[in-house]
């Protein structure tokens, strides 16, 4: 079990975050959030130009043959900038979905191209708030004059506007399916959401006798619970790296902003709070670098540890959301201060994949208890 | 589960009761400013007309004249309406109260009675971007002139900024003088020459606060009302007489009807999700039912405490923090129950729609009105006696005093 | 409904408390706690001369026919003072049984006694940790020879070793039912139970055709309910007291205890951990008055405030007791000191009727959820 | 659910494996003082022998010379047994390393070999009933004689003082210094006429702790060996560097096996009382076993950090105040899974009895070695460098301050 990181994994959390640093900066970040699209085609171009897009795809198909240890470096950038990106949808859930399921043409047809940036994917599993269901959900899928076809709706999903691919799992007569449907394709209405943070766009899709081609499976469920563990191990990163920043900045400020004659980081109630923000972080970076390394050499142990840091990480990351906008006070209120994007998106991961209780449930099922 | 304190009868509940079923316009949530203004005055009128304005206020400003169980009676029958006096509360809660409590005789009958009719808007202006939970280390200044005194400065979070006809305003008189010493508040005209009102928008994408610019701004001392209220150098007195009237102002509110946080669309929302059969969710609800309930009694009794004259003092501050630890509790609880639907949501999905509004503006419950930190060292100091830290900067001239983030490192 | 005590409570509660200061003071509780009864028969007497044990008895029993807000004045008192006294098994638990039956003739027989302090009375209806259950558990009676016969064990029983008279909860054929056992009876085995808190006894109690007569009823699983209830709130009075002292004795402490040249208290850390432990004893407080106000006037209403009282108060009291040790720092963990008193009972009181869950999930259906 | 880090092999890890499970005695709780000493005391020996008692220690005093690879080595392999060693603990984890450290050639010489076989004990005498988390305030005192010093005082809180033959006491010896000067470290022999060592009952009912009472104890220093550790007048320099031993040594630490609040345990229990079905009861199991796995991997990761040389330093205290704050948790769950057994059992329930000693005992945690409060000082101001708060008590001389609760007004 490896909990650090090497120099060359150093080097790689130090490239992607000068690149974010110059390509997602928070006044960028501020205009791509209020763009139409939502995220930055440019940076994905650069992303994809760096081999990020691709990290764990083999190299066989135009990826970097990297790891999970890898990606989650670059998810923790992602999470500290709060950038507005598809990498999620594409990179982590539609890649690894390609992965995990048996379908060579669809991967060498599809992983170089999600690689490569000159598409980008999605997964549409969920039917509404709560956990992903193995089933399919209500969405069916149906034989018809030798091409299968879609009927049902699913949300939220993530990036669902501007994916070119979805991967969309539904019920068959013969149990649960992965298909791939085209964002152009006939019968198919995208329709954007609201949401809770501005940094994070999601669609519901509905399908009416759409087209779709059937992904070769050899055990649907277990694909999708794949998907899940190496999402929630993905999504941990991120939180990770949101937080970090949280408490950075919040740090910083209490250092420098006086009330009755002290700075606010001297008082207790700011420092110990502080204290417990940071404490969590280090309990939380801890977690993932465990379940990432899982992910990469234990993959026995790789639901545990994926339940684990869903468990552990995301109320912690809400913490630090909020500590950082209250110890910013008015401020940190407004919507001009950052505060509120770091609030806002440890808010929406912590319930992304559905309600907390849902992933303890999971932990202790998967304690055997 | 909507829970009330029981309601006796009596006469003046009766046409109190009669009087709001009868002139309690719409909720004027979402209409454009100007109608909510308008439809605010309107109401007011009517209120003054009908002998409810001011009900605890002296009669010779155009009050009542009548005692707290009066108010108690109102208020427990308005709690069922949704009142269209948003933009007058200021005004109505702490402008006024605090001019009865410090103004001249001339002030009192400029201002009181068009303030008691909904004629003229006030806010307060008190915040400044140095000074938020320290409000005393405020750095807008009045110099004297011939005339009066000429006003600059910035102050932010002003409530109501946007259609005031005037502000009481805290300045620094002096900066030779220690901090909480040197300070004065004015009267000053919101539309003046050099007022600026800016609305400012918060985290949940709102506006309902603004920034305020002074730009060398005259206030008039060459008639018979003077600008000052209280005493030139005690505008710090004068300030926690207004606050004071704030706290209560908090304190005695009610939990809205239409709070998303709220135990009864936190249940409704339960409901839809079709969340209320998990028994860790049903722990979760009932959890926060008991902290929301034990709030409304604690309020309860203290209104009980006060008719038998013992009035909560700092016990407000228990209060309004408990009210914004509930917020975090329910945002937890929210987050359970609707997971992913809180996150992301159809357009036309109202209910998902309002608890996220609600999970982006919780925060502001504990830092606005004084953090929740803040509430923590009222109550430790001034109801368990618990001895104060170190002050450090009590006995220095304002002048010499670094405040906000002025001479950070970065 | 009424939540301000009126002057007459108010003298009752100095009348208390000056009774407690003079028979219940620190060392006292301490000889007492350590003798092998574990309760003063003195102080018995004289709670029974004041009135105190039959507060809620109708004159006609002997009692004063007072209320349960009065009731909850006392009860707050002897929290307050730790006072370990079987007070809560008979002139509550017992007490309230009796008067919740139907049965004129044992009501004549024991109130008066009770109420007098010549008999110590209790219930026995826990079967182990658990809430209670509604239909006399595992312990059966059985008609035999024109007489009741019990048989079954329950544990824990509140002053189970000194009590004279023990009301059991049994199934019969015809549902549970109610009876009175002497102690002295033939067949029932006393256990003393080893326990948590020092200041509280309980015994196991084993029933091999212990001879026992039948208590009229009609409903008897309702007066359950009744007695669970008024429970309920009795013991939210005593907590209110125990979090009232526990918060007096550590704010005193946190006034002259200097570390690093300052009293503790002028520190955040304490004076907001305390500030907290105030606002629970003031809500607590207040929920208290409700639900006693109920027991008086309010029946239909009683069953949620009591449930309220559980779920609310149980937690913070436990809260008082746990900052009362950590702010005395390490005088406040020594078997000396009192902290440990105020802890420990606050932590049995939490649990006494089974788990906090328990309580919630009764709230919850009171409810209606 | 045991959870352990993987386990390489290696030739000394086979070494270290065959030999404790050829020579670790049965658990000696519950045996009579003497007998947990003499099996204390003849293990350390058997293991000073083999070559494995202190492993990073240098050659020249008995250690081993080897490094933390070896002893992380050790460490794993004995995690799996419950050593005898308790008796030691404070001389093999602050005194000695404090020894090593800061000794004299001839105090090493004299102390460290007997330390290391286990043929002599040690405690350590810092805190005072004024003196708690704020150790520099302590009056005991040190007075020069013609050949030595004379120690008067009082400790409390001292592991092991019952049968410790030696002792690094701290004592005032300037009072005329600022607190923290004028404090000198000293080697006390326990067996001196003077010393008094009483047991100190703690809420559990139990005895671990001593109370120590210095009467005009001579500490000679006419010999070749001095009493004093490091230098006169600078005590809290050498009592930081055995505080940091101590924190090392409690965060290198891991859960006991028989730890009653433990994973493991809890989980028993809820097994024993049927509560695992209960959806709330699965999700609160949950919760507690993440928050203990997360400290597992954060002090696995603190350790892979140390060997890549990155030691942990004052991240120790993040561990420490998560490990109080579990227990804390602990405590919550274990009354839902079994409510009223655990207020009150059968004298024959050992499960029950194990939790509510757990509940009894778990404040201990929050308060010895450096309460929450202070871990919460130390990571906010040494790892995230938070400034200080006013310094009240820095510079005036130790005779004029007040401490404790001395002069206090009850």
């Amino acid at each position: 079990m490896k909990l650090v990181l090497d120099a060359e994994q150093e080097d790689l959390r130090s490239a992607v975050r000068r690149l974010l640093a110059d390509r997602s900066s928070p006044a960028t970040v501020r205009e791509v959030m209020a763009s139409e699209r939502g995220d930055d085609p440019g940076l994905w171009k650069s992303l994809a130009d760096l081999g990020l897009l691709g990290l764990v795809v083999p190299e066989d198909f135009g990826g970097a043959g990297a790891g999970h240890v890898e990606r989650a470096v670059v998810l923790e950038e992602l999470g500290r900038a709060v950038t507005p990106t598809p990498f999620f949808a594409s990179a982590v859930l539609a890649t690894d979905a390609l992965l995990a399921l048996d379908d060579d043409a669809a991967r060498a047809e599809l992983l170089p191209a999600l690689a490569g940036g000159e598409k980008v994917a999605t997964v549409a599993v969920a039917e509404g708030g709560g956990p992903w269901d193995r089933t399919g959900g209500a969405t069916t899928a149906t034989e018809r004059d030798g091409g299968w076809r879609l009927d049902g709706t699913k949300t939220p999903v993530l990036a669902g506007m501007v994916a070119d691919v979805v991967l969309v799992l539904a019920g068959t007569p013969d149990g649960p399916g992965w298909f791939a449907v085209d964002a152009a394709a006939d019968g198919l209405t995208r329709t954007a959401l609201t949401g809770l943070d501005p940094t994070r766009r999601f669609a519901r899709l509905a399908f009416a006798a759409t087209p779709a081609r059937r992904l070769v499976s050899a055990d649907p469920g277990a694909a999708l619970d794949l998907v899940a563990d190496l999402a929630a191990v993905a999504l941990a990163a991120e939180q990770v790296g949101v937080m970090q920043r949280a408490l950075e900045l919040t740090v910083d400020y209490a250092k420098v902003r006086v009330q009755f004659g002290r700075p606010i980081g001297s008082y207790q109630a700011v420092k110990h709070g502080l204290a417990d923000v940071y404490s969590a972080w280090e309990h939380s970076l801890s977690v993932l670098r465990h379940a990432a390394w899982t992910a990469d050499h234990d993959r026995a142990g790789l639901p545990l540890a994926a339940a684990l840091a869903r468990t552990y990480i995301g109320p912690a990351c809400f913490e630090a959301g909020n500590a950082m906008v209250q110890y910013h006070g008015g401020i940190g209120y407004t919507w001009e201060h950052d505060a509120h994007l770091y609030y806002k998106r440890a808010k929406s991961a912590q319930l992304l994949f559905g309600p907390p209780s849902a992933h303890r449930a999971r932990l202790a099922d998967r304690l055997g208890i | 589960m909507t829970v009330v304190d029981e309601k006796g009868s009596g006469e003046y509940r009766s046409r109190v009761r009669e009087w709001l079923g009868a002139h309690v316009p719409p909720p004027t949530a979402g209409l454009p400013p100007a109608e909510v203004l308008r439809i605010a005055k309107e109401y007011q009128a009517a209120l003054f007309e009908a002998g409810f304005a001011g009900i605890t206020w002296p009669k010779e400003v155009g009050g009542q004249g009548l005692g707290p169980a009066e108010q108690q009676v109102f208020s427990e029958e308005a709690a069922d309406y949704d009142l269209p006096t948003y933009p007058l509360t200021i005004g109505m809660g702490m402008c006024g109260p605090t001019l009865v409590d410090l103004g001249t005789p001339e002030q009192k009958q400029r201002y009181l009675p068009k303030l008691l009719r909904g004629d003229e808007v006030w806010c307060q202006l008190f915040s400044e971007p140095g000074a938020g939970s320290d409000v005393a280390s405020l750095q807008s200044r009045a110099e004297r002139t011939d005339d009066g005194w000429v006003l600059n400065g910035q102050k932010v979070w002003t409530t109501n900024a946007q259609w005031a006809d005037f502000g009481a305003v805290l300045a620094r008189t002096d900066p030779d003088q220690v901090k909480h010493a040197g300070i004065t508040m004015f009267i000053v005209d919101m539309h003046a020459p050099g007022v600026t009102v800016r609305p400012l928008r918060d985290m949940s994408g709102k506006s309902p606060f603004n920034e305020v610019y002074f730009d060398d701004v005259h206030l008039p001392a060459d008639g018979a009302i003077s600008p000052v209220i209280g005493e030139v150098g005690r505008g710090w007195q004068a300030a926690v007489t207004m606050l004071g009237h704030e706290r209560v102002s908090i304190g005695a509110s009610r939990p809205s009807r239409s709070n998303s946080l709220g135990f009864d669309a936190v249940l409704a929302l339960a409901r839809r999700e079709g969340a209320t059969a998990d028994p860790a969710n049903r722990e979760r609800l009932a959890e926060l039912y008991a902290h929301e309930r034990a709030l409304q009694l604690l309020n309860a009794r203290m209104r009980q405490e006060t008719q038998a004259g013992r009035p909560p003092g700092a016990r407000g501050s228990v209060a309004k923090l408990a009210g914004a630890l509930q917020l975090r509790r329910a945002i937890a609880v929210v987050g359970e129950l609707a997971g992913a639907d809180v996150v992301a949501w159809d357009p036309d999905d109202a209910l998902s729609a309002d608890v996220a509004q609600g999970i982006n503006s919780a925060p502001a419950s504990s830092i606005a009105g004084g953090t929740n930190e803040v509430q923590h060292n009222i109550i430790g100091e001034r109801i368990l006696g618990l001895p104060k830290e170190p002050q450090v900067d009590r006995d220095i001239p304002f002048r010499q005093l670094k405040v906000g983030t002025q001479g950070g490192a970065r």
